[in-house]
């Protein structure tokens, strides 16, 4: 391990960079995403949506009005419900927030840049169990919801908790399951090994995996409760789920680590089944070359991810407004007697193959 | 020798399937598994036979898998296939097939037919082990397994106790000889280091035998004979096997007559070469054998029950082939093996025939006259009579008088006289069995009352056959095998010509590989190679003729047109004959009173005295102690789980502490 | 010139190993389950981070995978399903036994320590899989795997059969039973 | 590098703490967790030896302590639950059926 002190510094302060420019990012996703949950529907229902508000007499389309909710969001009034768990109650957002950037944390967001001769991995952390670590740490998502629910005592939300936390960890499977076949093609749990692997279109999860991607795709709606998969703030049954007594600055937590832990699934998926930051048909990494002055492949790489990344969450909205809500039996019958069996099937399935091909 | 293996093993697979999978099944299936398991043995049988002849008969030993390795001790699952076993393999395979067929036609009205198939399947495959297997631990393997058959076949009815009982008789009375078995086995072990037959008989062929050896060889006939004696009903163990009447026909033909039975000449055989080592166990087997021929005979002359009579006269065949061996003359005892197993299993099966003809009615005074109703089985039976009471040219004829002639010559004309009486006894009262059966007016009125040995059974055909009284012929798959059968029985006593009679004997020229007689023993049989005055052979063929005819003429005369007047007043005349045959002379009272009461007196005791009281007694006051101490200090228990925690873990620190200090 | 990164590890350690002792401590103390649960899920992390600073990153995962992901939360579903009340401390009044067993275990500590400080461990390490042996081998989870799978392959298939054993019989002793077990 | 010896001692710290957690606390639930403190403070124990003489085996040992450990929670919740139900109560206090 041993550093010296400049190696440190450059490797410690490029942490810090990066996790600063990563949170800056994370903390841009609601905003947007608000917009596009208004305007989208809108556009799919023949309807205007949010419009108007601009700055000053330009209206942008509307764009500001992603700035105006927020605010409106921080500066409404704070109330506690009486009878609170209070520790916990003013608990449970952080704890669900914080997951969510951890696995951020994890992902490539793109190849190795040099930095004063040292290599610079995009990833805050760069891990070898990548993989582990991001299911881990979803695995954490569950404690903000349960105790949120808990928390603030109150009927619906501690049933929308429990059936949020119930619905979470019976998809946590599944969700395993689909990727642990990614992990024996690829033979690493170092989501950067995997992304490097997939260099051309055959080479993505997608085409060598479509089971895989299927129940992944499943289990990322129902892991960040949303449609069809929202039972736990079914308006219709419990008030709005755990989130029932919260408001102002900590249900727009609530917000925050509801849409980046979407954003964040969304570029696990798009990394690990659409080959991360590789653009199909070149390599970023050559870029530099190319073009002459350092990163920009890294800038190109980092793009398509984004890409990527935004067009599954166009998916969710998409989702969202297209497909009518599951009955909560339904849910869990297809998690436990569906999923979890063809995720079984597939791991050993793709087993099988790999082994008939390595001894072939 | 793929060949040998599917021998082996389809009947065990026909069994598996009847006993396991096909439980549910209609009868139909589980007969024709277990048909169809039988002819793949027999026709792989024959195939193996085939191969055999065709490399000369040289014995040839097919290792399945390593068994029993201890120390010394070797004892793999080997099997050996020669002259001898290739022969008893085909009459096994081939008679129980056509028993098979017969079996199902027999058992229609059963409910639970697959456990009659898949016990009879399992008999089959362990004959075969018996009969194949090249150690006497294999054989010994089949030995108990044919057994256990057996026992399960005669208590197959087992809702009537007296079958049970039967059953249980046959086993037991087995065990007595299976234990004598054993020690043969041991004492084989302990002085020749080894049971493989064919090295026991390399050992005992290359001579060189110490006293001790001698001696021993001695002992261990004579204890692997008692293990023949219980299978092969001789005296004094002979009183299962009429009993054993209690089971089914069909399995009375397979087991009683045909097969098991016979496990004992077999072996007897298997090991010629020891026995011919020992004169005096010799001498003693020909005793017993003829004491036992003329004793079941006389037995059978008064029995009323048609299969006990069959019984009995088999304790009496099997007496002639134990007879035969005692004499030296091996190869005519698996002639008449052979002949017998054709003739007898015709026999009970037509009796079978008969049996279910009259509605499960088997006194011979309630029957008579059957001719009209069933004449194919009264045609086939006849054969099987003719056969067995040796009139030439059927058979018996052949394989008896080869029997007759090798006991004057070895054993004296005592012997033979034994055997001729016997002989004569036989003709009697097979002839008497056909003439009431057969022969005379019918006199059974329908069914009556059911004294026999399955009244459950029989009740429940009451309701079944109210419609129609008469005796009926059976269909072709109960009388086809019986053709078959008595074909055979007429046919291979031709197998067996004596020279006398211009014939050149191809049974004993073909036996005569397995058959050795050793150095040391040379001069006390070199009788069986002496030659003879044909005039003499001839004279004694004559002879046991006559005395047949008169005998089955007397029968005749007897019982011609039912049961003669004249019977009564000799009945009346001299009681204690009649009722010390008719009750076999009392060995089965005489048994009860001297050996089961005492066993179960004794039993009574172990279990009132010795299990109650003391051992019980030890246990209950272990119990009764932990009891009241626990009681007197309980008060002391908290039941905190905490509690008991915390205790623990002081001790643990204590224990820890002491650990550091050292 | 110093090594940075010891210094830094030996920082990390000294934190985490504060964090973890007072967690712990809520843990024991707090009066509400589900307050305890929590601080467990807190400790268990601190904890998987600790391993992460020994390089064991897969035994981290997994640390926090099964405990924080599973057993904690299956804890937290007790207790709601109870719905437990905080069950009262009974401040410093421990009985004799209690306050003996206190005294006796706290000397045990001591001597644990005194033992642990008492010097290096020794026995199986042949030293031969050290940080950068593993990392030229191939890396911690791969050897893992390797060992699991080779060595370890019965100790392995026996701990899935016992899961299976467990999952069995949580299943059988919680569910409702419509007529009384006779035991 | 961190001496080994830290790492028992802050393993001896929590296996204590969950000592006392499982003797003292009469809430079953409770003393189920104090059990997984104590448990975890073995894990940490195993990691830490292996790491400072240099062999895997301890990390694998811990893998199946947390197996174990899972099971354990398992079949002892399911327990609990099945206690509450037929008593209404969780507190060892009044469970003490072995009460002589």
């Amino acid at each position: 391990m041993g550093l010296t002190a400049d190696e440190f510094t450059i490797q410690f302060i490029s942490t810090v960079v990066k996790f600063s420019i990563l949170a800056v990012m994370l903390l841009q996703v609601p905003p947007v995403m608000l917009l596009v949950e208004r305007r989208i529907p809108a556009f799919m229902q023949r309807r205007k949506g949010p419009n108007r508000v601009g700055l000053f007499k330009f209206r942008l389309y509307g764009v500001m009005q992603a700035l105006a909710d927020t605010i409106k969001l921080i500066f409404k009034e704070e109330v506690v419900p009486e009878g609170a768990q209070k520790v916990f109650y003013h608990l449970a957002p952080v704890f669900s927030v914080f997951p969510a950037f951890l696995i951020a944390m994890a992902i490539p967001y793109g190849p190795d840049i040099q930095v004063l001769g040292q290599t610079i991995p995009l990833s805050v952390v760069r891990l070898d169990v990548g993989f582990l670590f991001i299911f881990a740490i979803s695995s954490l998502a569950v404690y903000g919801v349960t105790i949120a629910g808990w928390a603030s005592n109150n009927k619906y939300a501690l049933l929308g908790s429990l059936r949020a936390s119930a619905q979470m960890i019976s998809y946590e499977i599944p969700l395993g399951m689909s990727l642990i076949p990614i992990v024996l093609i690829y033979g690493s749990l170092d989501l950067n090994k995997i992304v490097e692997a997939q260099t051309t279109f055959l080479k993505w999860g997608i085409f060598l995996s479509p089971i895989s991607f299927l129940l992944f795709l499943i289990a990322m709606f129902a892991e960040t409760n949303r449609t069809p998969f929202d039972l736990s703030e079914a308006e219709g049954e419990l008030v709005a789920g755990f989130h029932t007594e919260y408001n102002s600055t900590k249900f727009a937590a609530f917000f925050l680590g509801e849409y980046v832990s979407m954003f964040v699934l969304s570029c696990l998926a798009s990394t690990v089944f659409f080959g991360g930051w590789q653009v199909p048909f070149f390599d970023v990494r050559a870029l530099d070359q190319l073009v002459g002055l350092p990163g920009v492949g890294a800038l190109v790489g980092f793009g398509s991810l984004l890409m990527k990344a935004a067009f599954f969450m166009w998916l969710y909205v998409w989702v969202r407004w297209t497909i009518p809500r599951f009955r909560y039996d339904q849910l869990m019958n297809l998690g436990w007697k569906y999923m979890i069996p063809l995720g079984l099937i597939n791991v050993v399935a793709t087993a099988l193959v790999l082994a008939a091909v390595w001894f072939k | 020798m793929t060949a040998l293996w599917i021998m082996l093993l389809a009947p065990l697979v026909g069994a598996a399937l009847n006993g396991l999978l096909l439980r549910k099944s209609p009868k139909i299936v589980s007969h024709l598994v277990a048909v169809g398991a039988m002819t793949v043995s027999f026709a792989a049988a024959v195939s193996v036979f085939l191969n055999m002849l065709k490399n000369g008969g040289e014995p040839q030993t097919y290792l399945a898998f390593e068994w029993l390795d201890a120390g010394g001790f070797h004892a793999p699952f080997k099997y050996i296939v020669d002259r001898l076993s290739g022969l008893m393999m085909l009459v096994v395979t081939g008679i129980g097939t056509l028993i098979h067929i017969y079996a199902g036609g027999y058992m229609h009205e059963e409910s639970t037919t697959y456990r009659f198939f898949t016990y009879l399947n399992l008999f089959v495959f362990m004959m075969l082990q018996l009969v194949m297997g090249d150690n006497l631990m294999v054989m010994f393997v089949g030995w108990e397994g044919v057994g256990l058959c057996s026992y399960l076949l005669i208590g197959y009815w087992f809702h009537d106790d007296n079958n049970a009982a039967a059953g249980m008789k046959a086993f037991l009375v087995n065990r007595i000889g299976d234990i004598g078995f054993l020690f043969g086995i041991f004492l084989t072990y302990r002085h020749f280091g080894t049971v493989s037959f064919s090295e026991l008989r390399e050992m005992i062929g290359a001579g060189a035998l110490d006293a001790v050896k001698l001696g021993a060889i001695g002992w261990i006939t004579l204890c692997l004979f008692v293990g023949a004696t219980g299978k092969s009903a001789q005296l004094p163990l002979y009183v299962w096997l009429p009993d054993a009447m209690a089971g089914p026909t069909p399995v009375s033909a397979l087991i009683h007559a045909a097969t098991m039975v016979t496990a004992g000449i077999y072996m007897m055989t298997r090991l010629n070469f020891m026995f011919y080592l020992a004169p005096m166990t010799m001498q003693i087997i020909a005793i017993v054998g003829a004491m036992t021929a003329l004793f079941a005979a006389t037995i059978a002359l008064v029995q009323s029950d048609i299969k006990k009579v069959l019984a009995y006269s088999t304790v009496s065949q099997l007496g002639y082939m134990v007879l035969a061996c005692g004499v030296g003359a091996f190869e005519a005892g698996v002639f008449h093996l052979f002949t017998h197993a054709c003739f007898k299993a015709l026999m009970f099966l037509g009796a079978g025939s008969v049996i279910v003809a009259m509605h499960h009615e088997q006194d011979m005074f309630k029957m008579g006259g059957l001719r009209k109703y069933m004449p194919v089985t009264h045609a086939v039976f006849l054969v099987g009579v003719l056969a067995i009471i040796g009139m030439p040219p059927f058979a018996g004829f052949f394989s008896k008088d080869e029997i007759l002639w090798k006991a004057y010559i070895g054993g004296g004309p005592v012997i033979w006289g034994l055997g001729a009486v016997a002989a004569g006894c036989t003709s009697f009262y097979m002839v008497r069995l056909l003439c009431l059966t057969f022969y005379g007016e019918h006199r059974g009125g329908g069914h009556g009352d059911h004294h026999d040995a399955h009244a459950v059974h029989a009740k429940k055909e009451h309701h079944d056959h109210s419609s129609h009284h008469e005796p009926h012929e059976t269909g072709p798959d109960m009388w086809g095998p019986l053709v078959i059968l008595a074909i055979m029985s007429a046919g291979v006593g031709f197998l067996g010509v004596p020279h006398v009679l211009g014939g050149h004997n191809i049974f004993e020229e073909y036996l005569k590989p397995v058959i050795m007689i050793p150095e040391a023993a040379k001069e006390h049989w070199e009788f069986l190679e002496a030659s003879y005055s044909h005039s003499l052979e001839i004279g004694l063929m004559v002879a046991s003729v006559v005395i047949m005819i008169m005998a089955s003429g007397t029968a005749i005369v007897l019982y011609g047109r039912g049961p003669a007047a004249v019977l009564g007043k000799w009945k009346a005349s001299l009681p204690r004959v009649y009722d010390t045959l008719s009750n076999k002379y009392y060995v089965d009272e005489f048994y009860f009173a001297n050996i089961v009461q005492p066993v179960r007196d004794t039993a009574e005791f172990l279990w009132s005295f010795v299990d109650v009281k003391i051992v019980d007694g030890a246990v209950n006051g272990v119990g009764e102690m932990c009891k009241f101490i626990a009681g007197s200090v309980s008060f002391k228990m908290t039941g905190s789980v905490h509690r008991h925690a915390m205790v623990l873990v002081v001790g643990l620190v204590c224990l820890l502490s002491v650990l550091v200090i050292n | 010139m110093p090594d940075f990164s010891s210094l830094m590890s030996h920082g990390v350690f000294h934190l985490l190993a504060g964090l973890i002792t007072l967690v712990s401590v809520l843990v024991v103390v707090s009066k509400h389950p589900v307050k305890s649960a929590v601080f467990l899920v807190v400790d268990l992390f601190l904890l998987a981070a600790v391993y992460a600073s020994l390089e064991s990153h897969f035994v981290a995962a997994i640390q926090v995978l099964v405990y924080a992901g599973a057993v904690v939360v299956l804890f937290l579903f007790v207790i709601m399903l109870l719905n437990l009340q905080p069950d009262q401390l009974r401040g410093m009044r421990f009985n004799p036994v209690e306050a003996v067993t206190l005294i006796v275990s706290v000397i045990g500590m001591l001597i644990m320590l005194g033992v642990s400080m008492s010097g290096k461990p020794t026995g199986l390490g042949d030293g031969s899989m050290d940080v950068n042996a593993i990392e030229a081998a191939g890396g911690n989870t791969y050897m893992i795997a390797m060992k699991l799978l080779t060595d370890y392959i019965w100790p392995f298939e026996l701990a899935s059969i016992l899961i299976l054993l467990a999952i069995v019989a949580a299943v059988v002793i919680a569910k409702k039973d419509k007529k009384p077990v006779v035991s | 590098m961190v001496p080994v010896e830290f790492y028992f001692m802050l393993a001896c710290v929590i296996f204590t703490l969950g000592l006392f957690g499982a003797l003292f606390r009469r809430n079953i639930i409770m003393v189920l967790m104090s059990i997984e403190l104590m448990l975890n403070a073995v894990n940490l124990v195993f990691v830490a030896a292996g790491r400072s003489i240099g062999n895997l085996d301890g990390q694998i040992m811990v893998l199946f302590v947390i197996t174990v450990a899972a099971c354990e929670a398992a079949v002892g919740l399911a327990m609990v639950i099945a206690l509450f139900r037929k008593y209404g109560t969780v507190n060892t206090d009044i469970l003490r059926l072995l009460r002589g």
